[in-house]
This record gives structure tokens, sequence and C-alpha cells, in this order.
């Protein structure tokens, strides 16, 4: 009986596998150190659960959530235009507070901290996906075909002036490129999948509030890229199986209940720590940023 | 090429287990059901790390208590720790239900995670009852969730009768930006306000936020002669307290239950000092006594409701109902005095609220009406 | 009580509690270059030891306090030569240090738990009394004593770092590692050193704010944040303008609750970050270095 | 091609980085532009490319106002570039510079999505076999020597389509050998017609390469002509050899 409760994880992971190989597209090969991904999967979520609320059909609402996450990955990149390394992050990272903060305040829109309950499953061309084996068959085609496209982009010619970008920005704008017009691009592409990621989580999770949305979630979408590997799609899936499973697995430990929570905690940082110092550079990582 | 070939591979098995047990699925459920039903697992899913962990902890002694008392030998407890949070609440709930094979819960503690739980509840027929949210909400989640504790829908009216009833007409409001404070928040003014009070203010903070000092000085401007307090973060409870008394704020202060734990008595310490506290019975004298005995200190907040929540379960695995359908018809049939008072489930599966005001007496809940 | 002396002063107060985090903070990130988000369990850290020495053994405050900020000291050393060394020896990017310091605060934020509990715990060395009355606002003795302590930590740290050899060096090595190991400076000690005096700044941070607030596990991250968020306004490359950074953020935060609604207190600090990155990203008093592209 | 460049004013805080600087160049010719270090070299050379916004005076192209370009549409013009440091793509190939370099468009995503990395490998080896880098396509730039690095950085300016080449110290810290086949390139370049200004401080490198010669000092242009002129021009020397 254990398949209900590996399909549920593999439904999370399906849509952190979308997350992060797209955040490692602007992280990892456009050097683009971007702590507002974030921001994108919350934006997708609530657009796709506020617009199906609306009687928006789920695929229409489905791409409307990547288009309006990729276009907030637009204005990001046009705003942080003067800014690399460290400082961007920063901006990135208070961006992703401010969409957190309208998501928690704007009780309008959003309901706040009320969040958005009953949020109703996928239903397109007459069949309703209900069960959750059905959502993970939705998840990985959806999954397979994100991996495909950014796989494809970043080994295309588009991709290796990505790569130049991250390497030496200014060497290739001596060369005649755009590269404003590469990390726009760049970075909406990944706020596109993040935004679809945020609409496959709503409709699969049923009710999101701003929480979901914001520092321990930065923290985990970060920690995945780098311990698998920047600019390494291989890399960044096969570290979200294992950062997911890693306190799945903790649930079989024997603790006593009292110190059952902090002490997972305690193990999955070691872990984590460790994988770091036995893998600066991450798992797959070949590449290293400045 | 062969990252290519890795990494389809890798979500490759994603299809295979989508597709492979789906028809797989429905012949053996029935078959691993009949041989469990000697040893029935029940579910434990609460916040025990993090900042509520406070809650979690002192729900789960009530739990072990009602455990210990009813001696059910069959019955085994399987704890998951779900931080207060909803994803932490739905991978939780999963694991409980298809890999215990839990045929009932007592969780989860905040109104969020169980609204993000409650709809797993009912698409697998696994009732689960909750000792502590309160949100409104969480009664129309369906048959399969239940709760011991009344909807801050009517603790929000009885507060604001109570403070209307002692005379105060200025009410201002001070509440954690999330599911509980602002749902409590919203019924109290509301009611408050048909009482033909004034609410002259109505502050919020966010959860663990220690610094409350200006929504303060803004509540202090507004001159209010009442002050309520809801909050299920008790270290921001505390600052608040103690930032009223260095503000020095003369008005009377009201609070939720979740200002009734023994952390926020020992943190404050005089600040609380003539606090109001409109809270859920926090169990019966002879409840308080057991708890005591077995731990040497007074419920803590909701004790005596997860006492209760498995409790409920308990009696119906007593009388036969082994699955969770038989378990959650039996709830429907429950009615048995347990620490918090009579309980009985309405159609929605909430209790009717009775609540007892207690009065923070030199550093203690003194029971007063 | 005047409304506008209050609020100034709550924005004192909340402002000179960043500083005491965000001073240490930003001398660490000036001289090393990657933000160490472990300073906020440093803090932390030094807190719990104030009140399992003063609270739980009955050391003498005063003594308590000195053992305090050598422990303090010791575990940001520690952290630096168990964790970050070895991991630049392997030449780790920046990146791969903030991972390894958010992991390094996750770790002890759950080990505090495990031995303190989650409740709420009080120093209990000063009572909680009615604020003084200072210019129609509110204030209580302790609150003065940590705005004059940043402040003194704003002159010190100006000093420290125009006028000491050790300051001096630290620029250097900020400036540019191989110059300044060319001219005979040995980094690695002055990143000894500036771990030391960052953990102590954030020991004296925890005796402080243990003192004001009550402690839980859990208050590392929002100091934290705060702290560098005052960092970064202030201009992370002049470490005093951390401590003025600070104060500008707590007095934008109370002064714009003020006629915003209080949910929106979190989001001003942010909204703050944002546009001084943008505008100014070398904040206040930083230097225009490596900033742009 | 005409590039000229009047009255160039730019100074950071109160160093006068330029000042009141003029020159012009003439299309398939040598120029070389020497001084001692800080004199405004470099600084010429980034006003030019616009990658530092100058104060005050006026920079043309084939007759055009490049003042408010771009740095990459002045690029695009067809002003090929090297730095005073060679800048590399550290993780990327030999053979991915040159087919960067050598391609214009690329920036269009829908295009490319589904093209693989493709790579014109016999123009590639042309440039390379002319700079004299005999390395095998898939090196990393990274596992360079310094002179090969030089050598690519050379190859990629060259590969780049353009109509001039400015090449900012090409032979610094180069080892004499080298610094004789650099100078044989560049006087097979010039062969074929192409338009080269290069900064050196190097005099020697420069006397019987260069067609005409600008001696900058402090910012300012204090000589210009042939180089027999400059070698025997008073303030030359005593520029070089400090008051």
């Amino acid at each position: 009986m254990i398949w209900p409760y590996l399909t549920h994880l593999l439904i999370l992971i399906g849509i952190y596998v979308i997350l992060t190989v797209s955040l490692n597209l602007a992280l990892g090969y456009t050097g683009l150190l971007n702590l507002g991904h974030v921001a994108f999967f919350g934006i997708g979520a609530y657009t796709s659960a506020l617009l199906t609320k609306a009687g928006v059909p789920f695929l229409l609402a489905f791409i409307i959530a990547g288009i309006f996450a990729s276009i907030f990955g637009y204005l990001l990149v046009l705003a942080t235009r003067k800014l690399k390394g460290d400082y961007l992050a920063l901006a990135t990272l208070g961006f992703s507070f401010v969409i957190y903060s309208l998501m928690l305040n704007w009780t309008g829109l959003t309901r706040g901290p009320l969040g958005i309950p009953g949020i109703e499953k996928p239903s397109f061309f007459g069949l309703t996906i209900s069960s959750t084996y059905s959502y993970l068959i939705f998840v990985a085609v959806i999954c397979i075909l994100s991996v495909f496209v950014i796989y494809r982009i970043v080994k295309s010619p588009f991709g290796r002036l990505l790569e130049a970008t991250r390497d030496d920005e200014m060497g290739l704008r001596v060369l005649g490129k755009n590269t404003f017009k590469l990390k726009y691009k760049a970075m909406m592409i990944s706020a596109f999948f993040a935004g679809i990621a945020g609409s496959l989580f709503a409709h699969y999770i049923t009710y999101i509030d701003p929480s979901y949305f914001t520092i321990p979630e930065i923290i985990l979408l970060l920690s995945i890229v780098i311990v698998g590997g920047i600019a390494s799609i291989k890399g960044s899936i096969v570290s979200t199986f294992v950062i997911l499973l890693i306190p799945e697995a903790l649930r079989f430990l024997a603790l006593s209940s009292s110190i059952l929570g902090p002490a997972r905690q305690v193990i999955y940082a070691m872990i984590l720590l460790g994988i770091l110092l036995l893998r600066p550079r991450g798992i797959f990582g070949r590449v290293d940023l400045e | 090429m062969r990252n290519l070939i890795i990494s389809v591979l890798l979500i490759g098995i994603f299809l295979i287990v989508g597709c492979v047990q789906q028809p797989a699925a429905e012949t053996t459920e029935e078959s691993v059901e009949v041989v469990e039903a000697e040893v029935i697992k029940v579910g434990f899913m609460g916040p025990l790390s993090g900042d509520a962990a406070s809650y979690g902890e002192s729900i789960k002694r009530g739990v072990d208590l009602a455990m210990k008392e009813m001696g059910l030998d069959n019955v085994e407890l399987v704890v998951e720790d779900s931080k207060c949070e909803g994803k932490e609440a739905v991978t939780a709930i999963n694991k409980l239900i298809s890999l215990d094979g839990v045929v009932a819960i007592v969780g989860e503690v905040c109104s969020g995670a169980t609204l993000a739980a409650a709809p797993i509840a009912n698409e697998n027929n696994v009732p689960m009852v909750s000792p502590s949210s309160t949100s409104p909400k969480v009664s129309e989640q369906g048959e399969y969730t239940f709760r011991t504790v009344p909807s801050d829908a009517l603790q929000g009216d009885f507060g604001a009768n109570l403070a209307y009833d002692r005379g105060y007409r200025k009410l201002a409001v001070l509440y954690t930006n999330e599911e509980y404070g602002l749902g409590f928040n919203n019924v109290l003014t509301e009611s408050f306000a048909a009482l033909g009070g004034e609410v002259v203010a109505s502050e919020t903070f966010e959860r663990g936020a220690v610094d409350i000092r200006t929504q303060l000085t803004k509540t202090k401007d507004a001159e209010p002669d009442v002050i309520y307090i809801i909050s299920n973060s008790p270290d921001s409870t505390v600052a608040a307290l103690q930032q009223m008394t260095e503000l020095g704020i003369e008005a009377a202060i009201f609070g939720s239950e979740g200002q009734k734990s023994p952390a926020i008595l020992e943190g404050a310490g005089e600040s609380a000092e003539g606090m109001v506290v409109t809270a859920v019975s926090s169990g019966t004298s002879g409840f308080i006594e057991r708890h005591q005995a077995e731990y040497g200190e007074a419920p803590g907040p909701f004790a005596a409701q997860g006492y209760d929540a498995f409790k409920a379960i308990g009696l119906a695995v007593e009388q036969g109902a082994t699955t969770g359908e038989e378990i959650k018809n039996a709830l429907f049939g429950s009615d048995f005095d347990g620490a918090s008072g009579h309980i009985v489930f309405d159609e929605n599966g909430d209790v009717s609220g009775n609540y007892d005001v207690f009065e923070v007496q030199n550093g203690e809940f003194v029971l007063t009406s | 009580m005047s409304l506008l002396a209050q609020l100034t002063v709550n924005g004192l107060i909340a402002g000179a509690i960043y500083a005491l985090v965000a001073a240490g903070f930003s001398l660490i990130y000036s001289t090393n270059k990657f933000m160490h988000f472990a300073h906020g369990i440093s803090v932390v850290v030094g807190a719990y030891i104030l009140y399992s020495l003063f609270s739980l053994i009955g050391i003498p405050f005063y003594l308590a306090c000195i053992l305090t900020l050598i422990f303090s000291s010791l575990f940001g050393l520690g952290t630096y030569r168990l964790m970050y060394l070895p991991l630049q020896n392997k030449k780790a990017s920046n990146v791969v240090l903030l991972i390894a310091s958010i992991g390094v605060l996750i770790l002890f934020q759950n080990v505090i738990q495990l031995i303190f509990g989650p409740d709420v715990k009080s120093v209990g060395y000063i009572k909680v009394a009615r604020g003084l009355n200072v210019f129609g606002a509110i204030i209580t003795p302790l609150q003065i004593v940590i705005i004059l302590i940043s402040i003194t930590l704003f002159v010190l740290l100006y000093l420290f770092m125009k006028k000491s050899k050790l300051g001096r060096d630290m620029r250097a090595v900020s400036d540019n590692k191989e110059l300044a190991s060319i001219m005979g400076i040995n980094h690695k000690r002055i990143a000894d050193y500036s771990f030391i005096i960052g953990s102590f700044l954030a020991g004296v941070a925890g005796i402080l704010i243990g003192l004001e607030q009550n402690l839980n596990p859990t208050m590392g991250t929002i100091l934290i944040i705060k702290g560098f968020t005052g960092a970064v306004i202030g201009g992370v490359g002049f470490i005093p303008g951390a401590v003025l950074g600070s104060f500008l953020l707590g007095l934008a935060e109370n002064f714009s609750i003020w006629f915003l609604p209080s949910g929106y207190k979190d989001a001003i600090a942010f909204v703050l970050l944002f546009i001084f990155l943008l505008l100014k990203p070398t904040g206040l008093f930083g230097i225009n270095k490596d900033v742009k592209k | 091609m005409t590039l000229k460049i009047k009255s160039i004013h730019k100074n950071f805080g109160g160093i006068k980085a330029l000042d009141k600087c003029s020159l012009e160049i003439k299309k398939g010719k040598i120029t070389a532009i020497i001084g001692p270090n800080g004199s405004g070299k470099t600084t010429l050379f980034n006003v030019i490319s616009n990658i530092i916004k100058k104060d005050k005076g006026k920079t043309y192209f084939d007759g055009k106002d490049i003042a408010r370009l771009e740095d990459f549409q002045i690029s695009r013009l067809g002003i090929s570039r090297t730095f005073q440091e060679v800048r590399l793509f550290r993780n990327l190939m030999i053979k991915d510079h040159l087919e960067i370099a050598l391609s214009d468009s690329d920036e269009k995503l829908m295009q490319n999505l589904f093209k693989k990395k493709k790579y014109d490998v016999k123009k590639i080896k042309g440039i390379l076999n002319l700079v004299g880098l005999n390395k095998s396509l898939d090196t990393f730039a990274t596992d360079l020597s310094y002179g090969q690095r030089k050598l690519l950085d050379l190859a990629v300016a060259i590969a780049k389509p353009h109509t001039l080449l400015l090449l900012d110290e090409p032979v610094a810290g180069v080892n004499p050998m080298l610094r004789k086949d650099i100078k044989k390139i560049l006087r097979e370049l010039n062969k074929r017609g192409e338009t080269i200004l290069l900064i050196e401080h190097d005099m020697n490198f420069v006397m019987d390469l260069a067609e005409q010669i600008f001696v900058m000092d402090y910012g300012r242009i204090i000589a210009e002509g042939k180089p027999k002129a400059i070698q025997n021009n008073p303030k030359v020397l005593e520029a070089y050899l400090g008051d």
C-alpha cells in the first residue's frame, strides 16, 4: 500500500524538477543569481487558482499563469539591469519578499492569510484529473516536456550565448551581442516554467496561502540547484530526488516523539553540509560562477 | 547525449509508477485491509518543530494521557511532525494514510495545515479530528473533518459579548497575520460592532515578531478601553504584553485561548497580570489533576481537546469500528463527557462552544466563570 | 504622549537592535565577501549561553556576560574553521558558502531547540517595568543603553577600520585578497580575526537582545534578515554604515506602518532594500566597487 | 572606414584621464598609440567602445556620431577589440569562442531552439592557423598557457566581422619569440587591408610596425607622426624617461 504515498512524493518531485531545472537555466547557465524564483512560483499558483475560481478553463489558466510569471521575469531583469553578483541576489530576494507581502496583505485579491481553499482539480478536453495517479501522469508529461525544452535551449546556439554571458558579459558585449536581451529572455523562460509549476502545485494541493512562497522555499530551491551542481540539468534532477527524499527517509527513523521534530532538522542540515563539504561544486557541478 | 538519457530515464519512472500500479492498486487494497485488522493505527499530525511546537507538544501530552487511560492494547499511535505548514501536512497525511494505513488521525493543529490536509482525508475516507483548528472554514471541509474545539465563529461572538457585558465600549484588536488571527478578528469585530461597541483599532503582526511597539503605539493612540490579543505564537504574545507595560497602556487586556499557555505566563510575568482569557474549557478538574499527576504541570493549550480527540476515536474503536468509514459514522454518534466538556459532533463535525473565562491572578490562570 | 516622538523612539530602539546584528555581519561580509547568514545563530547562541550561565547556573551577571562573549567569539571562529575554510580551500563559490551558512543556521537552531525546548525563555535580570517619559515618548532604561551602545559601536567600528592596523589590514584584504597577501598580510589570519570580532559583536547583540526580548530558538532567522537588510542599506563596503543603515531601516519600518496597515511592516524593509539596491546598490556610504557591469 | 575623435575629456574624481584628446585613423594603416603607464591609452579605447561614458567631446565612425550607441551596437558597426587583461569565457572551449565571434545573430531564441550547436570548422581552423594556435578545438580556455590565451584573444577579435581592429597591448607579458610571431600576424592582416589601431608601451615593437604613431601623456596627445619623427622628438623622450 506504499504506492499512494510514493505517488504523492513523485508528484512533488516532478513539480520541483521543473522548478529547479528552470532556476538552473537562469542561475547556472546565465549566471543570474536569482533568489526570486519562488515569487514566480507563487505568482503562477495564485494566477491559476484565481482564474479557475473565476471560471476560466484550466488549460487557459495554466498557460496564463506561465505567461504572467514570465512578464514579472522581464520586469525583474529590467529593474536589476545594472546589478550583478551578490547585489543582484539581494535585489531578487527583496523582490520575492515584496511579492510575498502583496500576497499576504492584498486581501481583496488573494484573501491574504486566509489563502485560497478548494482549488478544483484540472479538467480539459472533457476529462478531469481527479485521482492522484492520473495527476502523476499529468505532472510527469509536463515535467518531461519542460526538461526537454530547457535541455534543447541549453544545447542550442542561444544556450551557448547564455553561458558566455555568465562567464564574461563584457567580453560578449564587445563581440556585438545584446546581453540584456539574452538575460531577459533567459529569465522569462525560467519564470514561465516556474509559473506553470505553480499552477500544477496549486491544483494538486487544492489549498494555497502565502506561507508556501517565502524563506524556507527560497532556501530549498537554492540548495537543490547548488547541491546538484550549477549548469547541470542532470544535477538538478538528481538533487531534487535526493533533497526531497532525505526528510521522507528520516520519517522512518525511530525517534521519540518529543525530539522528533528538531532531531530530523538537525540530521537534514548535517547531510546538506556533508554533501557541500564533499562536493563543493555540487554532485554534477563542473562550472564555477566567478 | 549521456545527460539526456539519464534525465529522461529518471523522469521516465514517473510514467511507469503512474500507469503500472493504477489498476493493480484497486485489487490489492481490500486484501491488505483485512490482514491488519488486529492492530488499528491512529495518526497524530502536529507541529513538533518550529515556532508552534509548544502547542504540538501540549496537545500530544493530552493524546498520550487519553491513550494511557483508555488502555486500548490494539491501538497504535503513529506520530508525524507537520510543522503547522500546509505542504508538510499534505505529505504527512499521505504518508500516514497510505504507508502506515492509519484509519483515523488526530490533527492538524493549525487551521491552514488542516485545510490543506482535509481534502486528502475525505478522498481516502479517513476521519481527521483536529484539537485546535478553529477557523470557521474548517466546518466546510466535508464529512471526514471533525474538531473537538469550537469554531472561532462562536468564540469570536462569545468574546465580543463578554467584553461588551463588562462595560467596555472601545475595542482594539491585535492579531497574528495568518488564518487563525484574521478569522477570529473578523468575527470578533463584527459581533462587537453589532452590539453597539466601537472598534477603534485593528493591528496585525507577523507570527514570531517580537517588536510590536508601533502597532501598540497606534493602539494606544486610539485610546481603547479593552485590547483583545489573538495569537498562536507565544513569543509574540509575550513581547506584546511586555511592551504594553513598557508603553504604559492602561486598557484591559483580553486574549483568545491561544494565550492560555504556561509559557506565556512564565515569559510575560507581571505584564500578563489581570489578562482575561476566553478559552475553550481547559479540562474538567479531574483531567487537570490527572494531567498534573502524569506530567507534573498543568495542561497546556488545547491539551484537553487533544485528549477528547483521541478519546472520541478510541470510543469508536471500542465499539468495534475498524475502517475509516466505520469510525467516521461512530464519531457522528459519539456522546460523552470529555476533558474539555460534553462532546457531541454536529453535521459539520463541530462541537458546540462552551467557553470558560480565566483571569491571570498572581501568575496563574484562575477560572472566574 | 506625543506620537511623533514615540514613533521616532520605537524606530531608534528597533534600529539599534538591528544595528547590533548588522555590525558583526557587515564586518564578516566585507572581509570575506560572502553572506554569513549563520551570524543570526551566533547571536542566539550568545543569548542562550547567557541564559544558561546566569539564569540556570546562577553565575553573577557580569561574569556570565564575559563568558558569553568568549563563547560566542569561539562559536563564530569554529564555524569559519570547521565549515567555511574547508569549503574555501576547495574553491567553493560564494553561493555555496551562502547555502552552507544557512545550513549552519538551521542546524544550531534545532540543536538549541533540542536542548532548551521550544518555549519562550527569559533571562530575567531586568524586571519589565513602565518606561521613562523622555521628550513625550516612553523608553525603558535598557533600551536607552542599547541605543547608546549601538552608537558607540558605530564610533568604535569607524575608528577600528580607519585607525587600527588590523582594521586597515581587513580593508586591504576585502579590497584585494591577492594584493594584500603579496604585501605580507596573511589573509587567513585576518579572516580569523574578522570572525572573532564579528562573533564578539554577535555576543554583545545576544546579551542585549536576550535582556530586551525573550529567547526562542527561531529568533535568529528574523534577526539576521533585518540585520543584513540594514547592512546593505548602510553600504556593505563601509562597516560603520551598517549601523546607520539599520537605524534608517528601524525608523522607516515604524513610520511607514503609521499610515500603512501594519501587515506591511516586513514588506517595508524589503521594498526599502529593493529601492536602495536599484538606486544606490553600494548603499548610503558604500564604495562603488564591482557592483556595476 | 574612418575613426575620428574630437577633444575628448574624461576625469575620474580629480584625475584628468583624458584631456582634449583628438585623433583620426586612416583606412588600411596600422596606427599605434604609445605612452607611459597611466597616460590614458586604455581609457581612450573604453571611451571609443562606449564602455566608459566620456564627459565631453565627439566620436565619429564612418562619419556617424557613435557617442549615444550602446557598446554592443558600436561593436556591430564593425569595431572589434581586445582588452589589456585577456578576457575569455572560463567554461567554454576554443571552438565556442570562435563560433560566437563568427555569427552575429544567435540571440534569436525560437529559430535556434531545435538547432544543435554547429561549428564552421573550416573557418575556425583558418583563423587559428593564421594566429598560429594549433590546439584541439575542444580545449577549454582555462587550460591554455598565457601566450596561447593571448593568441586565442587575438583570434576571437579577428573572427568577429569588423572593419577596424582595436588591440590593447597585444604583446604585453609575451615572450620575445611569440612577440615576433604576433608582429608577423599583424603585418599579414594589414597586407589583407585590415585597419589596425593598437596600444603598446613597448617602443621598439611599435617602431617598425606602425605607419602612424600618437604619443599620449597625462591624458593628452603630446606628439603625432611617422615613427622616425617620433623617435627623436624631445617631448616624447621627456615623457618616457621622466623629467
